[in-house]
């Protein structure tokens, strides 16, 4: 039974990972992470560890996401610059 | 390189890499039947001091040293990150707008809100009995405090949080275990040894120095990941950028000042 | 007290220093917290001179052996070895230096963050000694990533400009990406062995026969090494971060970190893998030996190409890095001698060039090699700085460098009679260009380089100074420290006890059973047989060519400008460094690849 | 299932690399990153993990249960952490290579060549 579980588990957390990288838009990316860490998190329940579980439902299914969404917020706030290029802020030359 | 050959360097690559791991896994033993003679050997260990979650005996105890290479990584990295994404000199904050808030949304993250808090230092308190500890509590409080984001908004954040507190609390947890670590020698002993009573197994008081080591990763977990967090908030909504339009600026440049400081003495 | 119970504390002073700075840096006047920085990394370094001191004069228990926490085979264990304690002392040493140079360095540091630059070199110093005296993997692994994570924050420190932050992104992603592949194989060796420090590794694994896990372990594991190494093709990332930190990190990027991957490689080899169970000598030899005669002639060639200096530097790092891997490949304690002197003597050389160059970048705002022709006249002393570290960098007798590299290649011409050519050819080459770049800047010699003839991308030198404006006078520290390094630099080469002492470093270094029982039993260990780095003529007369040779060319260099030719046939090699993080990452696995195919027995 | 979990571990880490290799946004290749490295924490617990064993946790069981690997679950922690701590720190680098360079794509990146 146990077994069972871990098999499926690790399937689930293959196919999230490969969603995770092949969602290109970061966005999506973040929210198919944070559902990685959930898989993850499983798949260490069953593997019994649970400290390492707590964890990465911690930071990989919160922290590591809201991070991400933070910096796409901040990146994209600019008007019209979605994911072209515009002219760069830096200094003068 | 363009994209294709650059596909190819990679896929040649993986293909050895491949290879390489799939031979390696031939080797391995079965699943579930790899040997353990350094895991039976923390096992006896942590029961000798009393630990009976033997994962926190191995990192605040047997190898504690790792965890002080790891806290100083996070350490560094909130350092690191503060340094990094702080006010560059040709930009400006603006005060973010006040946000309206449902009120159902409102209750119910006021609601978790103490909730979270309470069950973050739960898990750091109980480190050394049951599954969590310092790493783990610290980082559910911290995410906890920014509940109230949702919750209200920003600005009501941001006066929950002085931030420099929390840089503060940061270093403390950081020294606190490493004079942990010295205060052993001092005592004629090795380097971060446990030279407390051990106490009985499964109390929250046993463990000895694993429990103040713990507290102390707790402490600084919780304020690290507070003011990473707020780091990257601080960015996604105040700071602007030379050339960005909108809001009030408020150019802090020449005042001396700026938004923390002017935020701590409100 | 025991000496050996000082070992954590190598790691552990400078992390308190960090921690009192960051807690207290905002309100601290930047003068305090400057002397505050200073005084724990000066405590640092007491602290690992006085474990060097012991190891040089072990007690009955052999060189200093401390288990942290008292957990005897059961925690983790710091190896005070002569070569591992040296490497601190060196490191604590070094970042002294640079914490004075940065005296006056960063004029304006960035608001309330007074005291976090000092802290964040304190925690790589940690980062870096604690990785020198280990002897547990995973310990090792834990401080890989610490001075990793803090080179990172360090190499985009001045987020204003746009350079540093693609460079430490670069950094940053390759080098995270060659710890988690080294993570990989110390998972595979514990799942063979169920143990994590070096000694107990190693006794498991000769119990046993080697095979595809061995291999496999041995290849990842290395594989992280060497990107730190820098090896190509895992090099990448070197250039465009070194080229673009800070200039006191650059003395430590380039001085020590990359040096400390090249001692993970030589230290894992020797410690785990060198016995029957590990990998056989000649396939550790045919592997090392081809990357490090890659990296040496890319990094020399892609160093004689630059303008930016800082670059030029960085790429020369690259060459060296190339010669150290193969005085390690040919697996001799003379090998390993030779090459830790010329470690030692390279990095006092180093950084006093990066120090120079960094001057030039705070009164002339930029380090680019064409636009600063002949405006440095002015600068006599700096010029002469630059010029002795060209030398000094080319093998010139009787430098800590010239030694070195002269017992490396005697060392290595015992494997193959055409190395010690080659150490010759990349130490004038390197030499050269730096000689070059200072005639050009310090004297004006020659023509002015015309910029239209260059083709093809690159990168020029023009940066923003880093300290608050141009700098009218040069302040001292920004003097006497490289005076100082390049003084450090030559008392290597000249003063018999250190050679003595590096040469039973590298007999105690490669004795595998000796380390294992030391570290795992407590005995003593006699040193076995070993002839330490000595002046000898062919070693001075190569010397004195590989410096005959570099003013040569630096000489030829500013009289005729450079054949278009030979650059346009170059050039698919310099778009092979493009900057972009893909590439390098596609590099990485595909080195990965490499490596396997060379170790893997039978493949010649 | 005698090899599975390893060679999901080896499946994970690649197609984090092929992800890293084939970004075409900065914030994406470093979500790769993170992808990748939880390849680390399956093929360390996989490798810790004994048939029928529990968790190495004795507050209510007898200390003489046959339990999983600890060793393996300390290390994995340690892991996360540094995982977590690279990744905040990339992100902040990236937030400002994007106001410098104004782009997140790594093709338009061009300061650094040659």
């Amino acid at each position: 039974m146990t077994d069972v579980l871990i098999v499926v588990a690790l399937l689930l957390v293959a196919g999230a990972a490969t969603a995770a990288v092949l969602n290109r838009d970061p966005m999506r990316q973040a929210l198919v992470l944070s559902f990685l860490g959930l898989a993850l998190a499983l798949l260490f329940t069953f593997l019994q560890a649970p400290d390492v579980a707590l964890s990465q439902l911690a930071v990989g299914s919160a922290v590591t996401p809201l991070m991400i969404l933070l910096t796409v917020r901040k990146v994209r706030r600019r008007p019209g610059s979605g994911d072209g290029v515009d002219k760069p802020a830096g200094r003068e030359r | 390189m363009s994209p294709r050959v650059r596909l190819w360097v990679f896929l040649v690559g993986a293909a050895g890499f491949a290879a390489l791991f799939a031979a390696a896994c031939l080797d391995l033993p079965a699943f579930g039947t790899v040997p353990h003679p350094y895991g039976v050997r923390a096992v006896h260990a942590a029961l000798s001091h009393h630990t009976a979650n033997v994962i926190a005996s191995v990192n605040f105890d047997l190898r504690a040293f790792d965890t002080l290479g790891e806290e100083s990584i996070l350490f560094s990295a909130v350092i690191g990150t503060v340094v990094l994404l702080r006010q560059a000199r040709d930009e400006h904050r603006k005060d973010p707008e006040p946000a309206t808030v449902h009120p159902p949304v409102r209750r119910f993250a006021l609601l978790t809100l103490p909730f979270a808090l309470l069950v973050g230092l739960y898990v750091i308190a109980h480190g050394q009995i049951s599954p969590g500890g310092g790493f783990q509590g610290g980082v559910v409080a911290a995410t906890a405090l920014h509940l109230l984001y949702i919750a209200a908004d920003y600005r009501a954040l941001e006066r929950v949080r002085p931030l420099t507190l929390y840089e503060i609390g940061e270093a403390a947890g950081e020294a606190a275990y490493v004079i942990t670590g010295l205060a052993a020698v001092l005592a004629g002993s090795a380097f971060l040894a446990n030279v407390l009573p051990f106490g009985t197994l499964a109390t929250l008081s046993s463990g000895g120095t694993a429990m103040v080591l713990n507290a102390a990763v707790g402490l600084e977990v919780t304020s690290g990941i507070v003011v990473l967090l707020a780091r990257f908030l601080d960015q996604a909504v105040e700071i602007e950028e030379p050339g960005e339009g909108g809001g009030s600026p408020r150019d802090t440049r020449d005042s001396g000042g700026n938004g923390d400081d002017e935020r701590e003495r409100a | 007290m025991d000496t050996a119970r000082l070992l954590p504390l190598v790691v552990a002073v400078p992390l308190l220093g960090a921690a009192v700075l960051v807690a207290t840096g905002r309100r601290l006047p930047r003068l305090v917290s400057d002397i505050v920085g200073c005084a724990f990394a000066a405590a640092t370094a007491a602290t690992a001179l006085l474990v060097l001191f012991r190891a040089g004069h072990p007690g009955p228990g052999g060189y200093p052996v401390e288990w942290v926490g008292g957990w005897q085979r059961v925690g983790i264990v710091l190896v005070g070895d002569p070569l591992g304690a040296g490497l601190a002392a060196l490191v604590s040493l070094l970042v002294v230096a640079v914490l004075v140079y940065s005296w006056r360095y960063f004029e304006e540091p960035p608001r309330r963050h007074t005291g976090s630059f000092p802290a964040l070199i304190l925690v790589f110093q940690a980062g870096m000694c604690g990785f020198a005296l280990t002897g547990d993997l995973f310990n090792a692994f834990v401080f890989f990533e610490l001075m990793g994570v803090v080179a990172y924050a360090l190499t985009g420190f001045r987020v204003e400009e746009p350079k540093p932050l693609q460079g430490a992104l670069a950094f940053g992603v390759v080098n995270s990406l060659g710890a988690y592949v080294t993570l990989l194989g110390i998972t595979l060796l514990y799942a063979r062995t169920g143990e994590l420090g070096f000694a107990q590794i190693g006794r498991r694994l000769d119990t046993e026969g080697p095979d595809g896990l061995v291999l496999a372990a041995f290849v990842l594991v290395t594989t992280g090494l060497l990107v730190k190494a820098a090896a190509v093709p895992f090099h990448f990332w070197l250039p465009d971060a070194h080229a673009v930190a800070p200039t006191p990190v650059c003395m430590l990027l380039s001085g020590v970190m990359v040096e400390l991957g090249v001692y993970g490689v030589a230290r894992v080899y020797w410690t785990v893998f060198s016995g029957p169970g590990g990998l056989s000598h000649p396939d550790f030899t045919r592997a090392l030996l081809v990357l490090g005669v890659l990296t040496a002639l890319l990094g020399a060639v892609m160093c004689w190409q630059q303008r930016h200096l800082k670059r030029l530097l960085a790429f020369s790092t690259v060459a060296h890095t190339g010669l150290f891997l193969i005085g390690v490949a040919v697996l001799t304690p003379e090998g390993i001698s030779g090459t830790a002197l010329y470690v030692l003597g390279h990095a006092g050389v180093k950084a006093a060039l990066f120090a120079c160059a960094g001057v030039l970048l705070d009164r002339y705002a930029t380090v680019d090699e064409h636009e600063l022709f002949g405006r440095a006249r002015e600068l006599p002393a700096v010029g002469v700085l630059f010029a002795v570290g060209g030398l000094a960098l080319s093998g010139l007798p009787p430098f800590g460098s010239g030694l070195g590299k002269a017992a490396a290649e005697e060392a290595a011409g015992h494997t193959a009679v055409w190395l010690p050519a080659l150490y010759v050819l990349v130490s004038a080459v390197t030499g050269g260009a730096v000689l070059r770049a200072g005639l050009r800047i310090f004297a004006g010699v020659g023509r002015r380089p015309r910029d239209e003839e260059e083709g093809g991308p690159e990168t020029t030198g023009e940066e923003e100074p880093e300290t608050g404006g141009r700098l009218g006078r040069i302040p001292m520290p920004l003097l006497a420290v490289p005076a100082g390094l390049l003084a450090a630099s030559l008392a290597l080469g000249v003063v018999p006890a250190v050679a003595s002492a590096v040469g039973r470093a590298g007999a105690l270094f490669t004795d595998t059973g000796g380390y294992r029982r030391t570290v795992l039993d407590g005995h003593a260990e006699a040193v076995p047989a070993h002839v330490p780095p000595h002046w000898q003529l062919t070693g001075i007369l190569l010397g004195l060519l590989s410096a005959a040779l570099a003013i040569t060319l630096a000489t030829l260099a500013v009289r005729r400008p450079v054949h278009t030719g030979t650059a346009a046939l170059l050039a698919p090699v310099r778009r092979l460094q493009s900057g972009h993080i893909g590439d390098y990452v596609a590099w990485l696995i595909a080195g990965t690849a490499l490596l396997t195919a060379l170790t893997v027995p039978g493949v010649r | 299932m005698t090899v599975l979990p390893y060679l999901v571990a080896g499946w994970i880490f690649l197609i984090g690399v092929y992800g890293l290799v084939t970004s075409r946004d900065l914030i994406h290749a470093v979500g790769c990153l993170a992808v990748t490295q939880s390849s680390t924490y399956v093929l360390l617990l996989a490798v810790g993990y004994r048939n029928g064993g529990t968790a190495p946790v004795f507050a209510d069981a007898p200390t003489d249960s046959r339990v999983v690997d600890p060793v393996v679950q300390a290390l994995a922690l340690t892991d996360i952490v540094v995982g977590a701590t690279v990744t905040a720190l990339l992100l902040a680098l990236v937030v400002q290579l994007r106001k410098r360079h104004g782009t997140v794509d790594p093709d338009a990146l061009s300061e650094l060549k040659g």
